[in-house]
């Protein structure tokens, strides 16, 4: 399948297939991700789609997306701007059309460009005609019709013959970037094994794309992105919400404990509980409790008689397990509670991104109440910091939250498969019978750690509970001097936490400089990509991302103090930035926020850091 | 069971009791402990979860393991932790707000799935702790610190609220009525699934009396009906009355010999009975015109939510190949890069 | 009653209806619109207040007073409404997640204090908005996304669970018999107290057909009944179709004219009575051996919370000599300092 | 009832009467203060009673206190030690003797200090006993004896002739410090005036104490305090609770707005719902809801319809209320929420005071959620800022938390009634059917204050909710710029109530000096004491002690700056402290904190800042 036509080398590019809900554009997008990734690219994806289960078809509002940003070097975001639009129908390009370079291409399904539709996209008049300023390349492609036409004697319905045209434009993308089409073909026949039928009518319209853009004028030139430098490995792709699910599985089977998850669905949370509730095999318990609170009191139950417990929730939920998470706090029982953060306040923005709960994870609990916080930055990552928000609990008998948010947990990415062997060991403080003189809260001198002696086991009976409790004995206690010294007990247990957590690493000159840029959790994609664009033009800027939030890793303050401007960039009004001038108060934070329910672009970090560097 | 024989004085922890004296909660302490010693499994495998309020301290004056937990939440507590551990023997601690008011979506979502757990519910018809606000099981009209001119809300019936959510196995005793209360634990704990047992209990500070229509020594054999599955429907001094439904459907009282009402008229209690209707109506009965139900009312074997969840764990294991994260990792599409 | 004569068009809202093609949502909205016509009072009188979920959208589409509020808590902002603004007629909705799981509790007790609401429960038997979870409606054995492997939890049948907390008012209807959920409706806000009416509602995307059995068209007729009070308990494609209650006290179907069985024979509907014997009964039948109950299943008349609660203050302030804050503040003992 | 006795003067004195829980030390300690009030000094009293209903009797846990402060000159708090300890039995002996001064004296019931109750109290011997290097003035009394002799004719039983020694202890104090008996026989009189005989034997006890005292040798003197130089006005005692009720109908009053009350019962705020179910005679409307959530989503519902809603809690259930306070705050309705704080984390200590939810009001929330704070600083003037709350609540359109805390709450005061028609005013921005163009998120342009139309209002039928809302119409949006727009908005909002706020106050140097010592809240009595004895003893030491947290007030900063050193009392780990670090980040803060459940005491307080004085 070659073509004469001129091929262009690039390094990278964005593509954004786009159409009404039903046009299965999140299929198309995760095929030419997977087709990309196999292929040997870096690969970042995002999957954007209505907060209506169905949208109103035909409008902007009923518009779903899916962006792919591939490429020969390290891909670390999504892009924010597309070098190709693929537009199903009017609504999905004036939807999408402020994102398109002015030198890329748009694929528009003319079919759909009827007045009906025009008019349903809030367009008054055509938007292809008159558009002589338009710098894109546009394609203009008969794909109902040439669908229709493809299948006329398939004997299948109308309805699944046009059902089956986004392999049409999916056809028509993998020409352009030169991709293989086994890889989408197998899944065809995987996926529609029972109903041949089908699999053949999508396969046949997939190849009829293809040799459409191989055929057509308008399609001049086709391009070259060669595989990438990737550390050796075995790769999968994985979303943020699978990733958490595993690394906390993975966690468990380290440290020989049993698994239990009770929870309430919430958007962007519910993946993580529905994929933990597939996991019987694994040995998985998973409750779908009858609210959130519950949630968090049945995980806290199954951590009392030893096993890990976790709940995963979003903002609203983490608001009501609030009262619950001081019962894990006073009685020091280990406790991971994810929380995957969208737009708040209230409902606010349930299907949106944001990094707004980090003041609540931190602080939302009545009286002294300490935990330790641990954020992921990758949808890969994920499963690490599950992992070491699970592994920090059992080891420090502590609940801790996992902070990620809707970008991470529903975007994907070819996440190399790490070896179970190679993670780091686990040893929650668990006693047996043999115990001698088991005291529930006697400390161990270096880490404050209580031991934990989990019900069944025989002579260890005790009572725990969330009144004050005796230093040692753990029976109730109202005596002050012993309230005093369990709330300094509990800070200092979390603080001493920093001993068992690696140094924070610093992406730029370790020994300093210039500007400082300092972000936490899951911007590290965009943050970096800028950090590292910046640092191509010769700038002197470097970047700190926090994963661990508290404590903060120890080396915090001497990194900090190698570099003359420290700006944190967040997407909330600043809750990260106060949270360090406490922390390190010896810095002028300068700070950068957006509170759009949406990532960062590069352009504007790279904006904001070009003007102070200018300022110097 | 275990080699060891004990005591009811081997349940007792070393912490002294704080309820206050002549509080019924004292009663009902005796009986559990009496029960576990006649249960007998190693003391290990009693969990005993509590919320919060007078009765929620329990947990403190048990030597078996114990949590305290807030208000509330035991039963989902409770619930967390037979789920997660099948082997432990859980007895679940609650007043009547804890169960009732703040702790209702629980106590009725744990009746539902059918959790094995044993649920004692200390009905006084009264905030103890927070010294003497009305409860939703306080009677219509009744004046407390929060309803200074009285309330205008009707009760719930416990065991009623709990039928209405699906409970499997309901029983009500008395704080005094040790033996009765222990009889009732037993059973409780053999029966899988979630064992709701209310007991009237007396708050002498701030209720005192409240279930005195029906305790009241002298006429309680007149008041109150002990069922026993298997057995006729029979009460009073001379255990000559007797209950029988009526031409409506409805329960009546009836006296044998007289009218010609024989023995074999009388209605026989039959707790397995998995049409719960007759236990609706034993629910229902209020003095005067009826005696209070006391005794195991529903005893309905079904599958307990914890074992049926262990047993999915066993089927699905048997069938997949998913054995450990490593095979789970690896599974599905994955691609090497050399 | 007010002047203008309303239209169901004039309480549709400028917002686009953003519900799923096919979803029974549609249809109940048409109901409640229609009996808002024809109830007829003036427009700025209704509150409609729902939780979150699909159906919760609702008040976005009605031209109304209307708050959206957060997930489960309907029921009780809907009881501060009515209870501080009681001229308001209030409408609540919620779907099956939001009533029954984790808003269960504030459902109960509501129910209980009589609050005076029509209360909505569009019951799909599962998660609409977060895209297909099962509910505590959701039959046995239910695969969905939180089921792969299928659930083991009981359901609630709502109408019971309302019982069990002392419900007064309880109906049932069907997302596409317009005109039955319209008189419901009508009925429900006569009603003085929490008038419940659960809603069997189609979900297309996530439960298409889970109410098949009851709601298919071709056999409607014999698998629901639709009770009215004072009317016999008839059913079936010819009306011929009757209940009765058995010598054990169970509901079973007759037919008139076999085994010599009369209409006179056939249960009269007494929605009125007291005594909730009956209605729990109802509540209770189940296909196919009995059809599914709609209509309005029980009605009784009693004291609405935020009624007595007005009329505790027009008492108190009779006989209290404490007219203003002035006065409460020099009452009791005060002491001059000149 | 003259003596011959010695008379000396005094400024001040700090009586503790202890016993055990049943020996109504309550009703004594009461009709002491009131009493003194009465005669013209100034009081400040401390209740301290077991945590629980019935503790054991004889035993320390049983305990039950109460602590009169009064004087001639300003007090503010129930002071540190005591002058008089009234023991009625050893266990109270054993565990109030650590409080008494060095030249205090302490009146035993001799009668009581048997062996059983000496061993009960934990004594291994009898510590009236063997005690030369006692500097107290002890005073053994026979009272129990002496109470049985004085009703031995009564026709009693025994149990209520034991009961009334209370009175007898009562009487020997009134003799002590020349107080008229009057007030306490007017209030026997009325409290058994239907059982008269009691009555009598009440007055009769009492009158017998006070002539034993007058009799014996063992009291060489009594003690003159004169009046105190007091504001004119009327005066009445008031608690905390009651105080914040009060303060909360006054506003509704003027306010002209119903009030409504959901709340569920919970140590130590229950008496604000009891106060406000009593009040059914101004129309007040109180629930008892089934749990904290529902407690505030009923008052959420009637703010919507034009009440003002108010819900009252401690920690653990302010924790559960904050999702659905998030939905107050998205739909901008009036709401006060007020949280009685008390020892935590979770359960923590529920009798105890604590300032530690501070944390918690401001930050424990999803996404980004301001609120204002504003907290009262005794328990008088609980009025007055349930009061501002309130106002703030209707004329901001927000809902707004209230802090006090167990030790404002349980503790009375004299306290001056204010005129209602002093009170400022309240203006909500209610609408009514005439208003032209309605939409419910309009803003006025200088307090960015939505306006308010209630259901029932004719023609202005609209909807809102926790989704994010369309800056103006309020309809459903999810425009990324729109969201920013409106937590902005929102933000903004609360900052400009600092136009409608007083300026932060000194007391001390106006125009600046040595040390600033800031407080906030329920610390102000201990911390004005302190200050102003070091201010007595020439030390240049200054305070600011702050109600209204957020925002802050205008002049905060401007007042910071007058001052070289700046140290932060608070009872919790520096949460206060931590905030100004945010809010004010110019100054370097020093911190002093204590985590016992108990307040300051003035000594420790003047031992810190002195230790900073030093330090110059
Ligand atoms: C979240 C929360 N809300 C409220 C309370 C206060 N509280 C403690 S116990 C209780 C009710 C006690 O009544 P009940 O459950 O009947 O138990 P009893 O004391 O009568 O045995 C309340 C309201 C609390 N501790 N926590
Ligand atoms: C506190 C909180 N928890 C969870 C959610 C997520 N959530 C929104 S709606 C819903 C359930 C929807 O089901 P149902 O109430 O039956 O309504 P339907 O969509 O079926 O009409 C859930 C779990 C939420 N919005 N808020
Ligand atoms: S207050 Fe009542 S319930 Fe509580 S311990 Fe005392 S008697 Fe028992
Ligand atoms: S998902 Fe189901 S319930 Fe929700 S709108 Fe669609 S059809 Fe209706
Ligand atoms: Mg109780
Ligand atoms: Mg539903």
């Amino acid at each position: 399948m070659s073509s004469q036509k001129e091929i262009i080398k690039m390094d990278e590019v964005v593509i954004r297939f786009s159409g009404d809900s039903g046009d299965g554009m999140q299929l198309t997008g995760t095929q030419f991700s997977d087709t990309s990734a196999l292929f040997g690219n870096e690969v970042s994806t995002f999957p954007d789609y209505p907060a209506e289960i169905r949208a109103p078809q035909g409008t902007v509002g009923g518009v779903s997306g899916f962006q792919v940003h591939f490429g020969r070097k390290e891909i670390l975001t999504p892009g924010d701007y597309c070098d190709v639009l693929v537009a199903m129908n009017p609504a999905a390009l004036k939807a999408n059309l402020q994102w398109v370079k002015p030198t890329g291409t748009i694929i528009v399904n003319i079919d759909s460009f009827d007045e009906k539709n025009i008019k349903k996209a809030g367009y008054t008049a055509d938007p292809l005609e008159d558009n002589e300023n338009w710098s894109y390349k546009l394609v203009k492609a008969n794909i109902t019709n040439m669908t229709k036409e493809t299948l006329k004697d398939s004997g299948l319905d109308q309805k699944s013959i046009v059902r089956s045209k986004n392999m049409f434009a999916l056809g028509i993308v993998y020409w352009m970037f030169d991709r293989p089409l086994d890889h989408t073909i197998e899944f065809l026949d995987k996926k529609f094994g029972k109903i041949p039928e089908i699999a053949e009518a999508n396969k046949k319209v997939l190849k009829a794309g293809f040799d459409f853009a191989h055929n057509i004028q308008a399609l001049a030139y086709h391009y070259e992105i060669n595989p990438a430098h990737i550390e050796k490995g075995t790769y999968r792709n994985i979303t943020g919400n699978k990733a958490t699910a595993w690394g906390l599985m993975a966690a468990a089977e380290k440290a020989n404990l049993p698994l239990f998850c009770g929870s309430y669905p919430i958007t962007p949370a519910t993946e993580i509980l529905q994929e933990l509730a597939l996991r019987r095999d694994l040995g998985v318990k998973t409750m779908q409790a009858e609210d959130e609170i519950a949630g968090i009191c049945t995980a806290i139950g199954a951590s009392y008689v030893g096993n890990i417990g976790v709940t995963t929730t979003s903002g609203p939920g983490l608001a009501l397990k609030s009262e619950a998470i001081n019962l894990a706090v006073i009685t020091e029982l280990p406790l991971v509670i994810v929380d995957v953060q969208r737009g708040g306040p209230s409902t606010g923005l349930p299907t949106k991104t944001e990094q707004s709960d980090l003041n609540q994870a931190l602080f939302g609990r009545n009286g002294e109440s300490p935990m330790p916080i641990v954020a992921a930055s990758t949808s890969g990552n994920c499963f690490k910091f599950a992992y070491e928000a699970t592994r920090i609990a059992l080891e420090h008998m502590t609940p801790v939250i996992l902070l990620t948010d809707g970008y991470l947990a529903n975007g994907a990415q070819p996440w190399r498969i790490p070896s179970m062997e190679d993670l780091p060991s686990i040893t929650p403080p668990i006693v047996s019978s043999d115990e001698k003189d088991y005291l529930p809260y006697k400390r161990d001198a270096k880490t404050l750690v209580r031991k934990w002696a989990v019900p069944g086991t025989k002579g260890l009976e005790h009572r725990i509970g969330g009144l004050e409790k005796l230093d040692g004995k753990g029976s109730i206690s109202y005596i002050p001097e012993n309230h005093e010294l369990m709330c300094e007990y509990r800070r200092d247990k979390i603080q001493l936490i920093s001993n068992n957590i690696p140094e924070q690493e610093i992406f730029g000159d370790k020994d300093g400089g210039e500007i400082l840029v300092i972000g936490w959790g899951g911007t590290y994609g965009h943050l970096s990509t800028a950090v590292s664009e910046l640092r191509e033009e010769g700038k002197n800027v470097s970047l700190a991302q926090f994963n661990y939030i508290n404590p903060l890793p120890k080396n915090t303050k001497d990194i900090f103090s190698r570099f003359k401007k420290h700006i944190v960039f967040e997407l909330n009004l600043g809750q990260f930035v106060n949270y360090l001038r406490n922390e390190q108060p010896e810095f002028n934070y300068l700070q950068y926020n957006k509170v759009q329910g949406l990532p960062f672009t590069i352009e504007e970090i790279k904006n904001r850091i070009n003007d102070l560097l200018k300022e110097k | 069971m275990c080699d060891k024989k004990y005591t009811p004085a081997d349940f007792k922890s070393d912490q002294e009791i704080r309820w206050c004296p002549g509080c019924g909660d004292h009663a009902i302490i005796a009986s559990v402990q009496r029960a576990m010693a006649e249960i007998n499994i190693p003391k290990e495998d009693w969990a005993v979860i509590s919320g919060i309020g007078c009765s929620s301290r329990f947990p403190y004056y048990m030597n078996t393991y114990g949590f305290h937990t807030i208000h509330g939440r035991a039963a989902a507590i409770a619930t967390g932790v037979k789920c997660a551990n099948s082997k432990l023997k859980v007895i679940q601690i609650s007043g009547d707000g804890d169960a009732t008011a703040i702790g209702g979506n629980h106590f009725i979502h744990a009746l539902r799935r059918n959790i094995d757990l044993t649920m004692l519910l200390f009905n006084n018809k009264i905030y103890g702790l927070t010294k003497g606000q009305y409860s939703p099981t306080s009677e219509y009209g009744k004046k407390t610190k929060t309803s200074p001119y009285g309330t205008f809300e009707k009760p719930f019936k416990p065991l009623q609220l709990a039928l209405g959510a699906q409970a499997r196995f309901i029983a009500r005793s008395i704080d005094t009525s040790i033996n009765l209360t222990k009889d009732i634990i037993i059973e409780a704990n053999k029966h899988k699934g979630t064992s709701l047992v209310e007991i009237l209990q007396n708050c002498v500070i701030y209720n005192d009396g409240a279930h005195k229509y029906v305790t009241d020594r002298e006429n309680a054999r007149d008041r109150q009906i002990i069922l026993k599955h298997g057995k006729p429907m029979l009460f009073g001094k001379n255990n000559d009355k007797g209950l029988i439904l009526n031409s409506k459907g409805k329960l009546t009282v009836v006296e044998i010999g007289k009218h010609g009402v024989k023995l074999s008229d009388i209605l026989v209690h039959d707790a397995h009975c998995l049409d719960p209707h007759i236990h609706w109506l034993l629910t229902n009965m209020e003095a005067p015109a009826l005696p209070v139900a006391l005794g195991v009312i529903r005893s309905v074997e079904d599958n307990a939510y914890n074992e049926e969840l262990e047993k999915q764990i066993v089927n699905v294991k048997q069938s997949s190949k998913i054995k450990c994260m490593n095979d789970l990792l690896h599974q599905g599409d994955t691609w090497e890069v050399k």
